[in-house]
């Protein structure tokens, strides 16, 4: 069960990013975003991490990706050239992007750590809970959360300074 | 299933993303391949998380959804204002600063 | 609910508390209309209390907050660093139009976000910290750098930053996590602990782990292979956030390197530092390549930036107190002499339409001494010779080096300096040699004849007014002149300072140093 | 005292900005003829029987790296550090008289010249010695290339623009001097226990091993050379040499090339001593080309500047040569030699400012036939002359003299071949003269006396090299005692080699 499970999700997931960068219309793109976001929010769930699958479906793709919807639709869906600047980017992107897999494979699958080859041990029933992950917010991770909320207020900022329309351009 | 399974799916995650970055164009999916790349070493983290048996993973995968959010925030705020200035943003037309 | 709350040491906290609450009063008073200049005051003065807060906590040694941050004077010092950075900034922000655009309250917040996300990266003892702290140092970066937004450049500038800041980001992410999957901790000590007890410092894990923490934190550091995007940038970004960002991020985020590497990776050294001291001779080599041919000093200045962030690598890469050290050393004089460049740049770029070309600072030796010595010393102070703290900062990085056996990594320097003499002494000839181009300004008062020390036949005819464009002269302005030259005029004594007794900084430089003396 | 003689000029210079501007000339003269005095004081109390250093100086300067704040002078340096008072006693005063676009910021850049080659010349410690010989090349860089003029340059060639030609120089100059640097750290720390040594002496107690030896050697030797400058690392002269400011030239021919032979005397000798006896023929077969080069090269040249340029790439190989004789003799004429060209350039350089205004130029095939209408400048500048080709009874003959002594009993071939170069030197610098002093006068050409307060200038330096020819002794009994003791570093394992043979 678990296995299928597992694949289904990693199907949905892989298939969504493939789809994120093989798209010419940014729109579908955005739209498969939101299909590997799912997945990717199913695969939490069978790691355990109930609470960070809510939030990814919640904020992710909720919140995140209705900025991105918007955002696509205001700016247009213009199609992109197919036409290369740099003659053999193309192909060597993808070649770059394997080597990088393959490096990365080797990691995991050469690494001595025995518990990769498990199911990872038994846990309690708390674990990945909202309380269990708010507690470790609040006790260990305090300067963390406290300066992640910092940042979201910047991020606030920097998009009401990006965003704001001056007095020249109203004009004009 | 074992865990190494999940750790693949992140490395080919991670690698679709930096594929992506390189080859496109548009900043808008550049910024949508950033998300696959964020959520590729989420995805890493959370399967750590399950090995080891503790949450700390977890918690810095929640703070790195934040940290994604808000650079969409600021790289879609970018691209609004240019798009109000009739920039086109092709990333590789972005040459007037190539020397 | 048995919940815990973490010990917190006030105190010890107290300049980021400190920078957090200024943040926000300084965005508040910004809704408000107020005088001009009153924001840029208060900006200051937050950055003023920090660092005196900064002070106030030097020598103390502890872990703050579970462990997330580390109290020590390594991490004050790249704070300090950032600070005086950011102070200077704000001065060359004010009247800017980028900084007008945004709001000089919203310019001062995110300036502020910038620091505090320096002083967390500086301090930062555990992988969550040291990552929210990247953040919170680039996402303000991002918006600055994109600022004025009426200009095209600015935008791009922006963008560009932002999505290779994140690349880089997405990379040292990945990197963490292997780090954390392999050791099954986030806290520097911990993972020290666990590479240095099993077998897992050859794990493929960890060294795939720490390649790409290296790759990562070359891209925010701009070392080549992955510098890019720097000279665009730079090139781009509003100069006065050029200028923090050329300073700033360099010395919050070598202190954060080296804290990581020696601290948490410290017992897998053998396995970085070849890593890193490659891309130490590739960044001198690329760096001062890329920046013989640039005509816009801004672009020198990124290139030059990457070859100076190579040379200050070669401290982390020989993990000797010396070393680091000398990076610290490298660190407080680079952002002085570095400053006291863009307060020329600035200036030049207000006063003429050539905007940072090089030509923009021609004959300026006799229309404009009180930028062009500051200037000049700067100038020479990178090129590192004598009688600047850039000769001693270099004098000390190549001890570090031959002392740990890379003597040829100190060849490397060597060379590289020689290279790099060409473009500076391009600058130099600009302002020295070249005459002014004959259209332009109207004729100066007898200033011009003036040297550096003519301070007293100078100032009261103007030379603050010299160096001001026509259209802010105002009560404000011959004010805000002085500000923004004096700003200069004092990097730049401290410069040759520095350069003469360099025991002061030598002592402060060691001070930070040893806080990581357990684990070198 | 030595430290005042040292941060006298730069004080003075200082002072001269605050001073009002017509004053500022007159404020460095009087820092400069101050350490003149102070400079004769340190020789009046200077004890000639001791080969030590003396009027020492020693306190910690940058604890952590090793280096230390330490003067002194021995009696090599003693003399070359009154050429520098004299050279620029004479050349500040000068300028001061003519009165240069913005003085201030001139006199300035002159006295931290002036100090940073003082610095060069006393130091006891060798990264003070290298940040000394770093920072002498600053303020040239910005005199030479702000009040250089572009030089138009010889037929077919395109003008000479003091931009590059001054980046060439500083380039150039500055590689030998970095890798000075970068060989200087080295030494300290391979020498050092845990914290470097730089301290000359203690260097010199207690050499590196030979490998360490063998490389360092070269970077040392290549900055030298470079500053010479030598055959094949001299591209930087010509160029320089045409667009620098004549007064400023005067200085800079006159001492800065100094700088670098003293160096080998007291840096390369003692403290690579196996070094230098292996590369001694090396040095030699590039002394010695510099030396025909520079001879060949001079007297073809039509610009005086050149002429005069090349000469003392040729008077370098000469001091070269007697330095790598590696005997007492040698050096003893080097240190006099170094002492004789130094006072000869600088009434040489003058000579030629006034010449210059007079003809509008450099080149001496426009100049001509001032000898009847100003016969002091004829007979100031005959003297000159005369002790340039090293006539015999001029000091400069027995400084050559001695020089050929030490390398006859070493390396009679080397001896040989330079001595052919002698007979050279007699044709180029008559060639000047004659061409400046006495073919026909040309309408454009205004002959006119030298100027009372010009003259007693040129005519004190050209009392000084009579002085000296009467009297080489004055010199020669005072660096006798140091000059052996350096040489001795090289002299026995030397001997040693001679026996294996």
């Amino acid at each position: 069960m678990k296995e299928i499970c597992f694949f289904a999700g990693a199907i949905g997931c892989l298939g969504g990013a493939i789809a994120v960068i093989g798209l010419r219309n940014p729109f579908y793109s955005v739209l498969a975003l939101i299909v590997h976001l799912i997945s990717l929010a199913g695969l939490f769930l069978l790691l355990r991490a109930e609470f960070l699958a809510a939030a990814q479906i919640v904020v992710y793709a909720g919140a995140v990706m209705v900025l991105y919807v918007f955002v696509a639709a205001y700016v247009g869906n213009v199609e992109e050239s197919l036409w290369e600047p740099i003659p053999g980017q193309r192909w060597l992107a993808p070649v770059l992007g394997l080597a990088l897999f393959v490096e990365l494979s080797i990691a995991i699958i050469g690494s001595g750590l025995k518990s990769l080859d498990t199911e990872g041990p038994t846990v309690e029933l708390g674990f990945g809970s909202p309380e269990a992950i708010g507690r470790l917010l609040l006790e260990r991770f305090l300067i963390a959360f406290e300066a992640a909320s910092l940042l979201l207020l910047i991020a606030a900022v920097g998009a009401v300074v990006l965003a704001a329309r001056r007095r020249e351009e109203a004009t004009s | 299933m074992d865990m190494s399974w999940y750790l693949v799916l992140s490395a080919l995650l991670f690698a679709t993303g930096a594929v992506g970055v390189l080859i496109r164009r548009s900043p808008l999916v550049i910024l949508l391949c950033l998300e696959l790349m964020l959520n590729a070493g989420n995805l890493a983290l959370i399967t750590f998380s399950r090995t080891l048996g503790d949450e700390e993973g977890q918690v810095f995968a929640l703070i790195v959804m934040v940290i994604a959010a808000c650079e969409v925030v600021i790289g879609l705020g970018i691209i609004v204002a240019a798009y109000r200035r009739r920039i086109p943003l092709n990333v590789d037309e972005l040459r007037a600063l190539r020397g | 609910m048995d919940f815990q709350a973490p010990t917190i040491d006030y105190a010890g906290l107290s300049p980021v508390i400190a920078l957090t609450a200024g943040l926000c009063i300084v965005l508040l008073v910004g809704l408000f209309r107020t005088a001009p200049g009153f924001m840029p005051a208060l900006t200051l003065s937050v950055l003023a209390i920090t660092a005196g807060l900064c002070i106030w906590q030097w020598g103390e040694n502890e872990s703050l907050v579970e462990g997330a941050l580390q109290l020590d004077e390594l991490g004050l010092a790249a704070a300090l660093i950032a600070i005086f950075a950011a102070a200077v900034a704000t001065i060359l922000s004010i009247r800017e139009p980028s900084a007008q655009d945004a709001g000089q309250g919203a310019f001062g917040a995110l300036l502020l976000g910038s620091v505090l996300g320096m002083v967390i990266l500086a301090q930062a003892q555990n992988l969550l910290s040291f990552f929210i702290g990247l953040e919170l140092l680039s996402i303000p970066l991002y918006v600055l750098c994109a600022s004025a937004i009426r200009r095209e450049r600015s935008l791009e500038s922006g963008l560009k930053y932002l999505v290779i800041g994140s690349v880089g980001s997405a990379t040292l992410l990945y990197g963490f996590a292997l780090l954390y999957g392999a050791t099954g901790s986030t806290e520097f000590g911990a993972i020290a602990q666990a590479l240095g007890s099993g077998g897992l410092a050859d794990d493929s894990l960890v060294l795939i782990g720490t390649a790409m923490i290296c790759v990562g934190l070359a891209f925010k550091l701009s070392l080549a292979p992955f510098h890019q995007w720097t000279p665009d940038v730079y090139q781009g970004a509003p100069t006065p956030v050029t200028a923090f960002m050329a300073v700033a991020t360099k010395a919050a985020a070598f202190v954060a390197l080296v804290r990581l590497f020696q601290v948490a990776l410290g017992p897998v050294a053998d396995d970085w530092n070849t890593a890193l001291a490659a891309i130490a001779v590739i960044s001198i080599a690329v760096g001062n390549v890329g920046a013989l041919g640039q005509d816009s000093v801004k672009r020198l200045l990124g290139y030059s930036g990457v070859a100076q962030a190579g040379y200050m690598l070669a401290g982390v890469v020989v993990a000797t107190q010396t070393g680091v050290e000398a990076l610290v050393f490298y660190l407080a004089a680079y952002c002085l002499m570095n400053l006291a460049i863009f307060v020329a740049v600035v200036v030049r770029e207000r006063e003429t339409d050539r905007g940072d070309d090089i030509s923009a600072f021609e004959g300026i030796g006799r229309s404009r001494p009180w930028i062009a010595w500051p200037l000049t010393i700067g100038v020479l102070a990178l090129a590192g010779l004598p009688g600047t703290s850039g000769f001693i900062a270099k004098l000390f990085l190549i001890e570090a080096t031959v002392e740990a056996d890379y003597t040829w990594l100190g060849v490397a320097i060597v060379i590289g300096t020689m290279v790099s003499l060409a473009y500076y002494l391009r600058i130099l000839s600009a302002v020295w040699i070249k005459d002014e181009p004959a259209p332009a300004q109207p004729p100066l008062p007898a200033i011009a004849g003036g040297g550096p020390l003519a301070r007293l036949d100078g100032l009261e005819e103007g030379s603050a007014d010299v160096s001001c464009p026509k259209g802010s002269a105002g009560p404000l302005g011959a004010y805000r002149c002085a500000l923004v030259v004096g700003a200069g005029v004092i990097c730049a004594a401290a410069t040759v300072a520095f350069g003469v007794y360099p025991d002061p900084l030598v002592d402060w430089a060691t001070t930070a140093a040893e806080s990581l003396a357990p684990t070198l | 005292m030595i430290q005042v003689m040292l941060w006298l000029p730069l004080a003075a210079a200082l002072l001269a900005c605050l001073a009002p501007r017509r004053a500022a000339g007159w404020v460095a003269a009087l820092g400069a003829a101050g350490t003149l005095g102070l400079a004769i004081a340190l020789l009046a109390g200077f004890d000639s029987a001791s080969a030590g250093i003396q009027h020492a100086v020693d306190e910690a300067w940058i604890p952590d790296l090793g280096v230390r704040y330490s003067l002194g002078v021995d009696g090599i340096s003693i003399f070359l550090v009154l050429l520098t008072s004299v050279a620029w006693f004479a050349a500040t005063t000068w300028s001061a008289i003519r009165m240069p676009e913005r003085p201030k910021t001139y006199f300035l850049m002159l006295g931290i010249a002036q100090t940073a080659t003082l610095g060069a010349f006393i130091s006891q410690d060798l990264l003070l010695f290298v940040l000394f010989f770093d920072l002498m090349l600053i303020p040239f860089y910005f005199l030479f290339g702000s009040w250089g003029s572009d030089h138009p340059g010889r037929e077919g060639e395109g003008a000479i623009r003091r931009s590059p030609a001054t980046i060439k120089m500083v380039v150039y100059t500055l590689v030998g001097s970095l890798l000075m640097l970068a060989g200087a750290i080295a030494t300290g720390v391979i020498a050092g226990d845990g914290t470097p040594v730089f301290s000359m002496a203690e260097l010199r107690a207690d050499p590196l091993g030979e490998d360490s030896q063998r490389w360092i050697f070269w970077f040392f030797a290549a900055a030298f050379l470079v500053k010479m400058p030598a055959f094949l690392v001299h591209g930087w002269m010509p160029d320089a040499y045409r667009v620098a400011p004549l007064a400023v030239l005067a200085v800079f021919a006159a001492v800065l090339s100094k700088v670098a032979a003293y160096g080998f005397l007291r840096v390369v000798l003692p403290i690579f001593p196996d070094a230098t006896i292996q590369f001694q023929e090396v040095i030699l077969v590039v002394a010695l080309a510099s030396i025909l080069y520079g001879s060949v090269m001079a007297f073809t040249q039509t610009s005086a500047r050149l002429v005069a340029g090349y000469s003392s790439v040729a008077q370098l190989g000469f001091i070269t040569l007697g330095i790598f004789a590696l005997r007492p003799d040698g050096a003893d004429g080097a240190v006099l030699q170094m002492v004789n060209h130094g006072l000869v350039i600088v009434p040489l350089m003058l000579i030629m400012v006034i010449l210059a205004e007079r003809t509008g130029g450099d080149d001496i095939t426009r100049m001509g036939g001032l000898a009847l209408r100003a016969p002091v400048l004829a007979a100031l500048f005959l003297v000159v002359t005369m002790a340039l080709l090293a006539i015999p009874g001029s000091a400069n003959f027995i400084g050559e003299f001695y020089i050929l002594n030490g390398v006859f009993q070493e390396k009679i071939v080397f001896a040989l071949i330079a001595s052919i170069a002698m007979a050279m030197a007699a044709y180029y610098a008559l060639r000047l003269f004659q061409h400046a002093m006495h073919n026909r006068k040309r309408d454009d050409v205004e002959s006119k006396e030298i100027g009372w307060r010009e003259g007693a200038i040129v005519g004190a330096l050209v009392a000084c090299i009579v002085g000296l020819a009467l009297y080489p002794g004055i010199v020669l009994e005072r660096s006798d005692e140091s000059v052996k003791d350096t040489v001795s570093a090289v002299q026995e394992p030397s001997d040693e080699v001679a026996a294996r043979r």
